[in-house]
């Protein structure tokens, strides 16, 4: 890895200072992409009726990408940012964590958000322009998407010294990029949480990609390791393989229920769309990279194994049929989001009176109300 | 009614406000066992604990973002930003979350998180420990600003702001953090009123937080050249308190206001664009400003030529008189 | 004399400022092989090649602080931030070291960095993608802030932007980057130089960037009405070009200020303050100011009723002649 | 390090996932605090005459220290930040690098200027109020100092980004302190000098407290083991031995210069003063710890053992008589240090014209005409 020095006495005799380099963590995979177990796989074994479960949560999140991209594209959302590709990641760390420990997303965590019984419309309005957060997270315990990178890891971490300020035994689980993770507030919250060894589980799904900046540039050494560094517990699991993501998220949780300090897990995964929908990824990726990648499809491989195990043709397509309705759903829930007004936004920036605010707010009705009348005259 | 300190007021409005309610914390840079470094969290650490007081790694984002993570857990936090210099690396999360959360959840959720900041020049203190930057708080939606002059307003305000479920950045005029005053048991004014020190029929001076005892010492040398000048104390910069500073002007026809940071941007273009707006017809001279030159702070050795003195405001008065 | 868009024409300066001087460099989130998520650097990785246009990691105050390290030794880096909301994670770097730096050596050091800003609303986006905030960086000395309304003088102020020795914020008026314009070969203008768009009897409107096709449309509108308006395009914010508005106003007596920014401790607020000190006398109404409200940038669906339109700005006229 | 977790099938499977933990580096150790050669120093070998400068860069460092602090509290200085018991890891440090090796200091670096030739006044002028920087940065190549906590390490790697482009074979050096470690710019420039392979070399003097807060507030690991999760060659050394800091910065640069990308050293040190002239450590720390490292002191240590290789008393003196000599040197020169006048300050914000500025120096200008011709009247 590194250019030999010129070799002084110096250097030969010191050089073994550096020798000990940190082994990069080998990636936990259950089931391959064509659907097998590994002998890790097989060796933890598998809950099907959870490998079901989780299956349809990927199949529903996909679904609801596949049409929010159409819906975009028909001019009914302004943006979307799909999550296609990343469902085993999301869907397998979510579902191992309580419904109770309060998870900060990032922006692509739809599947997540949808596990969390967050509806559609909900998370429409936001790419719809009609909000700019669609649920409420006391409800959820899901907080609002966070625009500006990593910023919520800090939150994630607030959150948790009052977890272990009350001694209890949640978790805080928060998600962020591999792009994010270059972000001075990403490695604040790794550090602050390491040093006051809090709840916070740090889940990076490492898609490879920030808009068009391949991960190579973000950083030297994979983010797992960057982590182990900081003092956390660090893992490093296939983010495509949603059973393995499940257990790593499990063992890792565990873990810091029991006081252990933070965690780390690293999640290899890929978006196969666009960054968003105005992003045309071919600018900046091959179409070997992408077809490499598909052959890794999460919910591909869990379909095989769950064929292999003796799930019934049936259960697929009872599955195809929901995933049909929840996408006529989808559909009509988008087009029935209709906005607030602006005047109804000025009480929505302080708790408490604001008399400059109110000002202003009589002032734009007067301007509507003059406007009008000239409109009547 | 007792007399302190202004720093001792603080901490007696901090202790106050713990005792009253334990979800009010107090964390940031050296405020437990060391009491901060103007000593204005002193004690606290020993009487309510570490949890309670948080010496945290060294880190302004963090202490803001963690700040709004406990604050969605419905803790109220304060957090003490050790020098104004030093609030930039927050100022994202300041600026992004802080402010705009609750605006940005539909008014879902509240933000009740304080940020001290000892603020402003006149100790002879070495770069970034002398800044005024509250026109940049100021103009950011979502926060409120205040700025207190005197021990009774810092002992009460401390404690209005910490009751309040927005998000407040509570500026500390470090050069009078050894300055006494009395004490009330009870505040006299709400955290977003000014409040009128002198009365006066010429001219109406409007200051904050450090500069207040200047306003006041320039009314007293005015009044013995004959002028009869009025002093208000804005104290809340966002909001601001425009109608008790347009009943003066209405009365008097001409302002000038008195602040540390530069005039360019600053919270004289402010108080002047809306007070014209609203007084056209009796001001009878524009509304002037004395304030810092468009320039980084300077070396203490000239900082006493850089502050708006006695002098520079005595100048703005004749000024304002000449019209 | 050619035809561009202005993004096309900020892309066409920089690669003439690129091939003028090879120690200008690009530096930003995804602006080499993208070419930027606006292609305003489109080609020029190609061109120049990827050290002299660098996809940085993700990290804007690493943006601006190594673009620092590099004009210290001796480049002249030109970064670009994502989009408006993104900037304050480098407000420290900014703020604190490019804007003062030079002041904090005794004027030894020259800091020709810029950084280039796609600001304001209109576009559809979500948010922190709408931003104004040309106040904070106005109000900080040590910096020049400039604006770009159409692609005659995108194309040459961001040449001399780059030309300046001194650190400038570029601000690009993101919904107009696909405006089509004429493109001379020499500028008309200094880079700190205000244009006088239109001339007129009764009132002037000052905008700067994407408010000045708004201003445009209304004095147009107004001429229908029977009223003479002028138009200012600000073009630099800071340094402000106070005599060419000043003695517009002095026909005229009457101004509007327009902006995108709230009108809180804006733009509009020194304007006025400023101007009106100068022409306390001439000035038959206040200077009144249109921008938005106190209040974070709303969600798309009413940014329309939110920005600054043609109605807003013949409001704020019809005030000004009702004085 | 960690509390075990409840033990379960999972926990007890994947366990292991955690057991690479990365090893703390030893600590370099060549002269024992009663000045004795570690088996290291032994390896290495002493060179008695490159021992004697460093001794003599220590001994003046120290006592210009001791001067301005005597001149503070005299009122001459408004504030002074002591670099007493650093001086072996500056001093070490920065002899190892070449005068054109290009340096940004943090703010306690003193012992480091002097060697680079910047003078006690132009070091003295910022804390006497007189400037902000008190030398010429392109004649010392060491840049004024940073008093906003790790901002210079992203200079140092903007600044290493130019001599990497221009295949130079420099060392950008960048010194902070443990504190300031945890500060998200410091996380993003090892990061990214990381990423980019760049020709810096971090400079860490851990001397254990950030005012009042210790290094156990701050981290949860050791630094140099943060480093080497980003991917950086990382050292550890006894800061308090200048020999050892001198051969580790040795082997460190030629590392860098060979293009293995970024290092980071951790110095284990000590501040024996309080964070500034204004601090009262006793505040904070114990007078046992204080004493404890008072053992350690970096001069006394070389001092023994230069003695033991024959260095004589005589040399000793003359160092004394020298540093007699600088001490009054320096008390004058502070005294003699006046400055300038606020009218000449406007000129130094911009390199170009700027009438706003123009027009306010004007203003001051006339202001300070009246005030005079009142005074007169
Ligand atoms: C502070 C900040 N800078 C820049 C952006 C613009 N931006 C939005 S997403 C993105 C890439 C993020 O990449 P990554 O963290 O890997 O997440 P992914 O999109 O791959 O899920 C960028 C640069 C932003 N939102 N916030
Ligand atoms: C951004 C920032 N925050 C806070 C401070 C105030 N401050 C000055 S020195 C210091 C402690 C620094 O500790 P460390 O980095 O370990 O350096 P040391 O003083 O021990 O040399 C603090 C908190 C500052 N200068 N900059
Ligand atoms: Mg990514
Ligand atoms: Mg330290």
């Amino acid at each position: 890895m590194h250019m030999a020095p010129a070799e002084t006495p110096a250097a030969a005799a010191w050089g073994r200072l550096l020798d000990r380099q940190v082994e990069d963590l080998a990636m936990v995979q259950f089931v391959t992409p064509d659907g097998a177990l590994t002998p890790a796989g097989e060796e933890y074994g598998v809950d099907v009726d959870l490998a079901q479960r989780l299956h349809r949560d990927m199949v529903l999140a996909r679904r609801l990408d596949t049409e929010a991209l159409a819906l975009q594209r028909q001019g009914e959302l302004n943006l979307w940012l799909m999550s296609w590709g990343q469902e085993a990641a999301q869907v397998g760390s979510i579902r191992a964590l309580r419904q109770t420990d309060m998870v900060f997303p990032s922006y692509r965590e739809h599947a997540a958000a949808l596990c969390r019984g967050i509806a559609p419309a909900e998370l429409m309005a936001q790419w719809r322009g009609i909000r700019h957060a669609g649920w409420d997270p006391s409800v959820s315990r899901f907080h609002i998407y966070s625009l500006v990178l990593g910023t919520q890891t800090l939150h994630a971490t607030g959150y948790a010294m009052g977890a272990a300020m009350e001694r209890s035994d949640e978790v805080v689980a928060v998600y962020f990029g591999d792009g994010s993770s270059s972000q001075g507030d990403v490695n604040e919250a790794l550090n602050w949480s390491a040093a006051g060894t809090l709840p916070v589980l740090f889940f990076c799904q490492n898609n490879q990609w920030a808009i068009s900046t391949p991960t190579t540039t973000q950083m030297r050494t994979p983010l797992h390791r960057r982590a182990t560094g900081f003092g956390l517990d660090a893992y490093h699991v296939d983010g495509n393989d949603v059973l393995a993501v499940h257990a790593v998220t499990d063992v890792a949780a565990r873990r810091i229920r029991a006081g252990s300090g933070p965690g780390l897990i690293e999640a290899q995964t890929y978006r196969f769309g666009g960054h968003s929908s105005s992003d045309d990824p071919q600018r900046y990726r091959t179409q070997a990279d992408f077809d490499l990648w598909m052959g890794r499809d999460p919910l591909v491989r869990l379909e095989r194994l769950l064929r292999t195990l003796g799930v019934e043709d049936d259960w697929f397509k009872e599955l195809q049929e929901e995933s049909d309705a929840f996408a006529v759903d989808v559909r009509s829930a988008c087009k029935a989001l209709a906005g607030s007004d602006l005047c109804d936004l000025f009480g929505n920036v302080y708790a408490e009176a604001h008399p400059v605010l109110a000002g202003e707010r009589e002032q734009h009705m007067a301007f509507l109300a003059a406007l009008e009348s000239q409109g009547e005259a | 009614m007792t007399t302190l300190t202004l720093g001792a007021a603080i901490n007696a409005g901090l202790r106050q406000a713990m005792t009253d309610d334990d979800r009010v914390l107090v964390l940031g840079e050296d405020v437990g066992v060391l009491g901060g470094v103007f000593r204005v969290t002193d004690g606290l650490h020993a009487e309510f604990g570490p949890d309670r007081v948080v010496d945290t790694p060294l880190a302004e984002s963090a202490i803001v973002g963690t700040a709004i993570g406990l604050a969605l857990r419905g803790y109220r936090p304060v957090c003490e930003i050790q020098f104004d210099g030093f609030v930039y690396p927050a100022f994202d999360q300041i600026v992004s979350q802080l402010a705009k959360m609750r605006a940005r959840s539909g008014g879902l959720l509240k933000l009740p998180v304080v940020i001290r900041i000892p603020v402003g020049g006149g100790i002879g203190a070495v770069e970034h420990h002398s800044e005024s930057n509250e026109a940049y708080f100021a103009h950011t939606a979502g926060l409120r600003v205040v700025s207190c002059s005197n021990a009774d307003d810092a002992f009460h305000m401390i404690q209005q702001a910490i009751h309040s479920d927005d998000p407040v950045i509570f500026y500390e005029p470090k050069r009078r953090y050894w300055e006494k005053g009395t004490v009330a048991n009870e505040p006299s004014l709400g955290l977003h009123q000014a409040g009128v020190l002198r009365r006066g029929t010429d001219c109406v001076l409007a200051a904050h937080g450090p500069t207040v005892a200047t306003a006041l010492a320039a009314a007293t040398a005015a009044e013995e050249d004959g002028y009869s000048v009025a002093v208000v104390d804005l104290r809340s910069i966002s909001p601001l308190d425009l109608s008790t500073v347009r009943d003066l002007v209405r009365t008097t026809g001409r302002l000038v206001v008195v602040h540390e940071a530069s005039t360019f941007f600053g919270l004289g273009a402010e108080v002047a664009a809306a007070v014209t707006e609203q007084c056209f017809f009796e001001l009878k001279a524009p509304v002037l400003r004395v304030g810092a030159y468009n320039m980084p702070y300077p070396p203490a050795q000239v900082e006493d030529h850089f502050l708006p003195d006695v002098d520079r405001v005595l100048d703005a008065i004749d000024r304002s008189l000449d019209y």
